[in-house]
């Protein structure tokens, strides 16, 4: 099938259009199975991908403004292969485990809208392309946040919108930089970002360029100090908002680190490590800590995302393929397990309408398997191995302690930090003994919920203990990435510091 | 005594002339019907009106490029083409939005669309002519009649608009006639060709004078243009007139205006002369800014949407500015985009319109508040005005975000990245007051269940229009690179 | 000797004097009065100039500004009927209801 | 000589009648101020060869403009003192001040006319309305068709704008109203 | 060969599917079934260690290779399983112990409503200690390494309505992950210098490795075995960690867990014997620990808290013999401890039982009468723990003792002497003071039983072991010597005959002192008042420092990083930006303010300026 992609990205607008015919009965049913035939399409895209292959596949293309240089193009490699199934994996999940009463339908199609922006994404590899559907994945959530969401919905809404939206354009601007600058090398228009890579700029230009993108992708991620909106973002997201947004959205921002400046700038990717790990570090400690001193259980698992994110950006700018393929692994990971504790956040609020801490206590006696499960994911999330967040947090800061040994111990602090927090926010509303009257009459999971929740815990499982099947696919196209990057470095700083892999295997 | 005067009537080219005597021609007939019989329906005048305007429209493409006519009056460049098709277009989607099921004052008069096709003929001399008289009277015609026009709506607000408008038009006619007789007393011709090569040729010999002639020059056209501080009309105008024609001011007597600023500045611009781009420069970021940021804090949709024309209105400014081909063609590219989304939106507010302002203390039409839950009562209308304020605001893929694209592009092809960069602020900061609009109709609840009404206004006629416009916002993307070809071709053309 | 640099101050003066009544009048007819000001001060320069230049398109552009001048008062005086009929009054301070 | 005189005496003449016209509190004073004005500007055109301008402006403004405004001052019953409420007049003064000094500073230098050469010349012995009917008919002829369109729309503007049919609103009518007009 | 392979799966993957069988009831109503099946497994995987450690005893190793874990970049980590001398020892000692446990538990957590999950958590936490202890690479030893800790937690905090459980669990976590982030800078350090985690891969490329290299890796693992031997300074948890059930503490916080870190260092002996600064350093702090954590169990009133002690202090001397190099005294003196060990705590669970979880020795007394076999049991222990001839304990301190003292290395013998005295005496103040003199109990209205008959089965084994492990001691040797460097003591004959001599002295003596002072009422009143009681009692003051100086303060810098800083400083300055746009909004209103003539007079500045603009400008053109 040669336009699996298109369909991959269009298919669930178009349902999503259609879904607007179903009747509110059934429509829970109808977004289910259209987010499954997503996801079972995304699966056939894995089946169907050749793992070894290291370069772009599936790919198509198609002029859409040749005099401008900007086409439909997509494809995908081992890096977004697995982001995409993650999106639709965390779309089904979510959809599964909806519990939203009010306008479903309208939720329902705007996550169907959402999914399309997030496939597209990462599927683009046309700059002006993927600017569209990141841009555009900014509406549907919003929809979702400030319609959904708690009090402060649309503050958190319009924050959410605008800091991204600010951000995104000074990347566009970056963007016609760089086209202009591709056009008076070359003479031709392109908004390619495989044809961008192959271009060599002088050092000044990069560290510019890097600058645009990278403020654009730091806001998203959110970087500190542009992290401010997330929190909000979380804390009044209904459930499937906070899911989508901590397991996809906040991906794009780190999938941009990977496939836009790095390769694009190499010499001011390893002029600006520096820079950019103390900020990963002071997002790793810093919010590690403010997480701590969160009374509401949602808001510590926001802040514990950011803390996470500067690992995933710290892996990224290890500049070797154990850092960037950890932390392309911790993106998939992060993925599963925040999301997963936002839904298990969530379930609770459904059933008290509250999400403080304080509220609760002793909700392993209440609701045992509720508990065993948000245990689980409490241990993810601290980077426990065998589960997915240690391959992902381990090969990351091991790629990092390359680069920076001080560093690396520094914000290795956050296994440490995060089960602080983590621990903390576990024994206040799950030890001890039920205080609430409330609470003692609390339903255990149903169905759905169980469903959507074990799914999880198996994937955080099974690709903890054995996470070959996608780390091998991730890692030939990062190693291609890196040793590419190594032969387009001019400096010879960069060229010392992007190290391909030197060390074999010693199993061949 | 003089000798005998003999013209060939090849010379003349009347070609040339065609287009604007077809509206004239038409303006006249419709006249000429309502002397003969009265009391005939708007509907009637409504599709004579499009009819012409559409013959009006085959007699623009039938022009030549590059014809000068009538002893080089008439100048029949790329620009004026494509401008006149803007001008076009935009009153063919206009002019159907008469159809509305409430009946309006204006309608019931059929000089309003003989009025309408006389503003459209003043248009079309204004942007087929580089002589600054013919330019002007040009203007003044169009003025006239728009300023007939908004008050004909006849309610207090309309006149107290008319008669803002007419006054500062009056003031700003002064200016452009103390501007044109700077030049004529610089070069001894009101002709800008002439004006370019007298003033080359002497070396710009007095400059304080130039530059006072350019003042006087930026200060009229800013006026049509609503630049700040020559801007402050544009909200109150906006707000009195009908939203109709508001969405047509908001589109059409610019890109007029900004064939005149590029035909005076861009001689000036292309000779070097820094200063011009300077203070274009710096009256483009105030215009983008301030609107920006008056816009904020508005309560009322079509003020908003006025200061957001003004700020849009800066942003394409800032391709004269930088006056590269690309740039100017990516105006003509952002302005067709524009006039279709912002004609969509305004024709959305007229859909919505009450006779009686029954929001609030009674101040606005179209305050916010009034589309508070749209979602829940008009969903397809809620939709589509979110449409609407997204390609406003920039959101790709939807129209106005390849004008954007394109003239960002041209700045920073130019070395303008800074000014690229607060383009790029400034559409964030926009994205605000898009929001607030979308925010009130899908985040919040219907604040009054008996006032729910939307659609009063709507017929099929307007629902078609907002359809295309839809469809042109939406699908814009498949519509540019043709776009772009043609509109490059005829700016290259004509030497831009 | 006269020359085109006095015409000129004149003109000038004379639009400014204009300026000014647009800048202070507040009743509507008296500001349209201005306006006639601002026109004439420029014809005289026109005039003027195509005197010196011994070139008629002055005088051309002179034409159309009085014909415009006459056109504006048509309709501005049209505008003011309207204005009047409802409110009584031509002062400006009156035109205030839209604003912010 | 005599050229010099007469262009100093209408130029007093014409800015102490303007003066008067934007800053006389009586309606009457200004409009007569400002006919006198008008006249002197004829002058001026008289002075300086234009004599169909003269003409022109004598007939169009003295004669039909002023008959206007004398009409409109009837009807708005302005004839008498004019109360005007002028907020910040130095402000005002200065702004025009201001602008006058600047642009009699860029007015002052003489303007090199060396590369200028007239497009449509006077010609010697060829009366002025005939050289001017002459341009005007050839060259001017679309803007002068323009213009006359111009005036139409001014006439329409006019007709419709003061007729009678604007003083009822079918703009704020309810749809009820149209209604029972209809079953009357 | 291949079965052998078959007997190392059994062994590893019986505990995890007891723990999944009986993790499928927890939240069940007890079921015999959990407790009895896990046991059962537990049974056959000690089987099968039993049958790897005869096998193993002759050289041989086992090696596989079960399948890929982690491949990026030149980072290849499978998951490999080793059975070798040491690891089968190990092994041997894990699921002695454990099945003990598991047995003993059955009668232990009998009334216990979470029968189920105290099994299922059981077994995981004796799986992860298999996976330690059988790991062929450090990655693997961190997957057992932290899964043990998660075990501990959950284990710890078994009670979790109890505030003091819930909260010591997560103290133990949050201690280890420091610990656990020395361990993994290790092993970022191991594989960035050796390009593998595989250890024979490292080991075989030691010589010729830089030192510093070396010196910084072996000193970050070693701070990974600090958090998991609670060595100081992160030694509070241990004590802390009595709050869980006391076969926990048997199994995981005497005889297993805690000793990861000697194993570690005994795992990584190639690298420590070739950095002789931090081995030194290893010894010394062991020694420290070894006087520091008896002198804490000399006072202590808390029955279990003083076993803890002296787990710790047993802990030190096992540092110090690994520190001196002698690897395979380290090993066995973990082997005999962890027996006599967790017979001590079951004893100590038995008591708490007939007690009704009443843990102040000073509430008991005169027990014996009641628990006669308990008694007999915690003597034999004690005896054992003393270091007392035959049993075994002597066996194996007086060795680390003669390790020390053959190494030159005096003042650390000295310590250890002087702590094999202390040693002595709070284990028989313990003994005394539980089992002999008055009856207490009586004021307080126990009414104590002896433990169910077939718990007393299942600590037999343990004490057969603490009596005869000893006499072993040749075939250890024998066993370890394919594995671990077996260094002859120059220590000569007439020596090792009176450090036996004053070794068993300061033992007796220390008995003989606890015997006398215990049987006359005990120590008075006013010795409880002196400073240096105080300070022992409060151990030291170090948890309140860790309380004071670092917990609170870090809640309150958390606190103001959120709302001061995140909310007042970061937030703000956007809010900032947002609202100062909206004001200026608000601000340049005054332009708009519907006046036609202030709207005139602007065009009128407009232009204005422009002229100003014009004239100023134009000579720059």
């Amino acid at each position: 099938m040669d336009h699996i992609l298109s369909v991959l990205v269009f298919f669930p607008a178009v349902a999503g259009l259609l879904g607007f015919v179903v009747s509110k009965e059934s429509i829970r049913a109808y977004g289910i199975s259209v987010a499954a035939i997503e996801f079972f399409l995304s699966l056939w895209l894995w089946f169907s991908f050749d793992g070894s292959y290291p370069g772009m596949q599936f790919v198509e293309v198609l002029p859409l403004i040749p005099s401008f240089g900007i086409s439909y193009y997509l494809g995908v490699d081992g890096i977004s292969l697995f982001i995409v199934i993650l999106s639709t994996f965390i779309t089904l999940i979510g959809l599964i485990a909806l519990s939203i009463e009010k306008d479903v339908k309208n939720m329902i199609v705007s996550l169907l809208f959402l999914e399309m922006t997030m496939v597209g994404v990462f599927v683009s590899l046309d700059a002006i392309l993927f600017y569209v559907f990141w841009e555009l994945s900014l509406v549907p959530m919003l929809y979702i946040i400030g319609a959904w969401g708690g009090e402060l919905r649309v503050y958190a809404a319009i924050k959410f919108f605008l800091y991204t939206f600010a951000g995104s354009l000074i990347m566009l601007v970056g963007m016609l930089v760089m086209a202009y600058l591709y056009y008076q090398a070359t003479g031709v228009w392109s908004f390619s970002i495989t044809e961008w890579h192959r271009l060599i700029l002088p050092m000044n230009y990069q560290i510019w360029l890097f600058i645009a993108f990278f403020i654009g992708l730091a806001i998203k991620v959110p970087m500190f100090p542009f992290h401010t909106w997330l929190p909000y973002a979380h804390g009044q997201a209904p459930t499937i908002g906070s899911v989508i947004l901590a397991a996809v959205l906040l991906k794009m921002g780190t999938y941009g680190l990977v496939r836009l400046p790095l390769p694009m700038f190499p010499d001011a990717s390893v002029y600006m490590i520096y820079p950019v790990a103390v900020l990963s570090l002071i997002m790793i400690i810093y919010t590690a800590m403010v997480a701590y001193a969160q009374k509401d259980m949602k808001q510590v698992i926001a802040y514990s995302s950011v803390s996470h994110m500067g690992v995933i950006v710290l892996g990224t700018f290890a500049m070797n393929p154990e850092g960037i393929t950890g932390s392309v692994f911790f993106m998939l990971s992060h993925g599963i397990v925040s999301g997963a504790l936002f839904m298990l956040v969530g379930v609770i609020y459904d059933r008290r309408h509250t999400k403080l801490m304080s509220e609760f206590g002793g909700l392993a006696k209440a609701m045992p398997r509720y508990a065993t499960i948000m245990g689980i994911m409490v241990m993810a999330s601290v980077g426990l191995p065998l589960t997915m967040s240690f391959v992902g947090e381990f090969l990351s800061l091991a790629g990092f302690y390359q680069i920076s040994h001080t560093m690396t111990i520094l914000a290795g602090s956050s296994i440490i930090l995060g089960a602080v927090y983590m621990l903390s926010l576990y024994k206040k509303s799950f030890f001890g003994d039920v205080v609430h009257e409330k609470n003692k009459k609390l339903k255990d999971l149903d169905g759905k919920e169980s469903m959507a929740l074990w799914t999880l815990v198996l994937v955080t499982v099974w690709l903890g203990v054995y996470p070959k099947p996608v780390l091998e696919p991730i890692n030939t196209s990062v190693e291609s990435l890196v040793s590419f990057m190594h032969k387009k470095a001019m400096t010879d700083e960069a060229k010392s510091v992007i190290r391909p892999t030197v060390i074999k295997r010693e199993a061949e | 005594m003089l000798e005998p005067i003999s013209v060939s009537m090849e010379s003349l080219n009347l070609g040339t002339l065609a287009p604007m005597l077809v509206a004239i021609v038409g303006a006249l007939g419709i006249l000429v019907i309502d002397l003969i019989k009265k009391d005939l329906d708007k509907t009637l005048y409504v599709m004579l009106s499009v009819l012409i305007l559409f013959v009006d429209l085959g007699a623009v493409f039938g022009q030549r490029l590059g014809d000068r006519g009538f002893f080089d009056v008439m100048l029949i460049d790329g620009l004026a083409i494509l401008s006149q098709i803007v001008i076009l277009a935009a009153s063919m989607l206009f002019i159907p939005l008469a159809l509305t099921s409430r009946r309006f004052h204006e309608y019931s008069y059929p000089e309003f669309f003989a009025l309408f096709l006389f503003m459209v003929a003043g248009f079309q001399f204004m942007v087929a002519s580089d002589n600054l008289i013919l330019i002007f009277v040009g203007l003044e015609t169009a003025s006239l009649a728009l300023y007939t026009l908004i008050a004909l709506h006849n309610r207090e607000r309309s006149f107290e608009a008319a008669i803002k408008y007419f006054v500062m038009g009056a003031l700003a006619a002064g200016f452009y006639v103390m501007g044109a007789m700077v030049f004529y007393a610089l070069t001894g011709s009101v002709e800008l060709y002439k004006i370019a090569e007298i003033l080359s040729v002497s070396g710009f010999a007095n400059m304080t004078l130039v530059l006072v002639g350019v003042s006087f020059m930026i200060a009229a056209i800013g006026f049509k243009l609503s630049m700040v501080p020559f801007h402050t009309w544009t909200p109150d105008v906006y707000e009195g007139a009908s939203a109709a024609l508001a969405g047509y001011m908001s589109v059409v007597p610019k890109i007029a205006g900004f064939v005149v600023a590029m035909r005076v500045f861009e001689l000036l611009i292309h000779s070097d002369v820094v200063w011009v781009r300077d203070v274009l420069y710096v009256a483009v970021v105030v215009t983008m800014t301030l609107a920006n940021i008056i816009a904020l804090v508005q309560r009322d949709v079509k003020r908003m949407l006025a200061f957001s024309s003004i700020s849009h209105a800066g942003f394409v400014m800032a391709a004269i500015m930088i006056g590269t081909t690309q740039a100017n063609s990516a105006l003509f590219l952002y302005w067709i985009l524009f006039l279709f989304t912002n004609l969509g939106a305004f024709a959305m507010l007229w859909v919505s319109r009450h006779k009686a302002a029954v929001w609030g203390d009674g101040r606005f039409d179209h305050p916010y508040e009034k589309f508070a839950g749209m979602i829940h009562i008009m969903p397809v209308g809620a939709v589509v005005m979110a449409l609407f304020m997204l390609s406003l605001a920039g959101v790709p893929p939807f129209s106005l975000f390849w004008g954007k694209l394109y003239i960002m592009s041209a700045a920073v092809n130019s070395d303008y990245i800074i000014l690229a960069l607060i383009m790029a602020i400034n559409s964030a900061i926009s994205a605000y007051y898009y929001l607030k609009l979308i925010v009130y109709m899908f985040l919040k609840d219907p604040s009054e269940s008996g006032r729910t009404v939307y659609m009063k206004n709507a017929s099929k006629p307007l629902q078609t229009i907002i359809g295309f416009s839809v469809f042109l916002t939406v699908f814009a993307v498949l519509a540019v690179d043709p776009m772009w070809e043609f509109i490059s071709t005829y700016v290259q053309a004509s030497g831009f | 000797m006269i020359t085109l640099s006095h015409y000129l101050i004149l003109s000038a003066i004379l639009f400014c004097i204009g300026l000014y009544g647009v800048y202070r009048r507040k009743n509507l007819l008296l500001l349209l009065f201005s306006t006639e000001i601002l026109l004439n001060a420029a014809n005289v320069g026109f005039a003027a100039i195509s005197k010196f230049y011994g070139d008629l398109t002055g005088q051309m552009f002179a034409f159309f500004i009085v014909a415009v001048a006459a056109s504006e008062v048509a309709v501005g005086l049209g505008l003011m009927i309207v204005w009047y009929k409802r409110r009584g009054t031509l002062d400006i301070d009156t035109l205030q209801s839209m604003h912010g | 000589m005599i050229e010099t005189i007469a262009f100093y005496l209408f130029s007093a003449v014409t800015i102490v009648m303007f003066w008067i016209t934007v800053s006389s509190k009586n309606a009457l004073y200004s409009m007569s101020a400002l006919a006198a004005g008008m006249i002197m500007i004829s002058g001026f055109f008289f002075l300086l060869d234009a004599d169909f301008l003269g003409v022109v402006q004598i007939i169009v403004y003295t004669g039909a403009v002023m008959a206007l405004y004398a009409f409109g001052m009837m009807f708005f019953d302005t004839t008498r003192e004019v109360k005007e409420n002028i907020r910040a007049p130095k402000l005002v003064f200065l702004l025009s001040g201001l602008t006058a000094l600047l642009l009699v500073i860029a007015f002052v230098a003489p303007i090199a006319a060396d590369h200028i050469k007239a497009f449509y010349p006077m010609v010697e012995g060829v009366e002025n309305p005939q050289a001017v009917g002459v341009v005007l008919f050839t060259k001017y002829l679309v803007p002068f068709e323009v213009a006359a369109v111009m005036l139409l729309v001014a006439m329409i503007a006019g007709i419709i704008l003061a007729g009678k049919k604007m003083d009822e609103s079918l703009t704020l009518k309810i749809e009820e109203e149209f209604q029972e007009k209809g079953a009357k | 060969m291949e079965h052998m392979e078959t007997y190392l799966y059994i062994a590893l993957f019986a505990p995890l599917v007891g723990s999944l069988f009986a993790s499928l009831f927890a939240d069940k109503p007890k079921m015999l079934v959990t407790g009895i099946g896990t046991s059962t497994l537990l049974f056959v995987s000690w089987v099968s260690s039993v049958v790897l450690l005869m096998h193993v005893y002759h050289g041989d190793v086992v090696h596989v290779k079960m399948m890929d874990w982690i491949h990026a970049g030149g980072l290849y980590i499978p998951f490999g399983f080793v059975v070798d001398q040491v690891s089968a020892t190990m092994m041997f000692v894990v699921t002695t112990v454990s099945t003990v446990v598991h047995v003993y538990s059955i009668g232990y957590m009998d009334h216990d409503r979470s029968f189920n999950r105290f099994f299922a958590w059981l077994s995981a936490f004796v799986f992860s200690m298999m996976v330690l202890v059988m790991s062929d690479n450090f990655a693997g030893l961190f997957i057992g390494w932290e899964g043990v800790g998660l075990c501990s937690w959950a284990l710890i905090g078994f009670w979790y309505e109890r505030e003091s459980a819930s909260w010591a669990a997560n103290e133990a976590f949050i201690m280890n992950r420091i610990a656990d982030l020395g361990m993994l800078i290790g092993i970022f350090l191991v594989y960035w210098n050796f390009g593998s985690l595989q250890y024979d891969v490292v080991f075989a490329q030691v010589d010729g490795m830089d030192a510093t290299i070396l010196m910084m890796t072996t000193a970050f693992l070693f701070i990974g075995a600090m958090g998991k031997s609670a060595q100081f300074p992160l030694h509070t948890w241990l004590a802390d960690a009595m709050e869980g059930p006391t076969p926990v503490s048997a199994l995981i916080h005497a005889a297993t867990m805690v000793t990861a870190g000697v194993y570690l260092v005994i795992r990584a002996n190639p690298l420590y014997s070739l950095v002789p600064e931090v081995s030194y350093f290893v010894a010394c702090l062991g020694a420290f620990v070894a006087i520091f954590a008896a002198s804490m169990a000399l006072v202590n009133r808390d029955l279990k808290r003083i076993i803890a002690y002296s787990t710790l202090s047993q802990l030190g001397y096992m540092f110090v013999a690994a520190g001196l190099g002698a690897y395979w005294v380290a090993l066995f003196h973990l082997m005999t401890h962890a027996f006599f060990k967790a017979l001590l705590f079951l004893g100590a669970g038995n008591v708490m039982h007939a007690m009704d979880d009443e843990l102040d020795i000073f509430k008991m007394g005169g027990l014996s009468k009641k628990m006669k076999w308990t008694m007999i049991m915690m003597t034999l222990a004690s005896l054992a723990l003393a270091g007392i001839y035959p049993f075994a304990g002597f066996f194996s301190k007086d060795k680390i003792l003669e390790v020390a003292f053959a190494g030159d290395h005096y003042i650390l013998w000295a310590i250890l002497w002087f702590t094999a005295g202390l040693t002595a005496f709070y284990s028989f103040r313990l003994v005394m003071l539980v089992f002999f003199g008055e009856e207490r109990y009586k004021i307080f209205g126990f009414h104590p039983h002896e433990a169910y008959r077939y718990m007393l089965f299942a600590m037999s084994p343990l004490a057969i072991l603490a009596v005869i492990a000893g006499f072993f001691e040749h075939d250890f040797i024998h066993l370890v010597s394919y594995a671990l460097p077996i260094e002859e003591y120059e220590v000569s004959h007439t020596v090792f005959w009176i450090l036996v001599v004053i070794t068993q002295g300061i033992a007796l003596g220390g008995i003989a002192l606890a015997v006398y002072k215990y049987s006359h009422g005990g120590f008075s009143k006013k010795w409880e008042e002196t400073f240096i009681y105080k300070l022992l009692f409060n151990q030291y003051y170090i948890p309140k420092i860790y309380d004071e100086y670092i917990c609170k303060p870090y809640a309150e810098i958390s606190t103001i990083m959120w709302k001061d800083f995140d909310l007042k400083i970061v937030d703000a300055t956007v809010d900032f930006i947002a609202t100062s746009i909206y004001k200026s909004g608000m601000a340049s209103r005054v332009v708009q303010s519907g006046n036609l003539s202030n709207m005139l007079r602007w065009m009128g500045v407009g232009l204005l300026i422009l002229l100003v603009a014009a004239i100023l400008y134009s000579p720059v053109r």
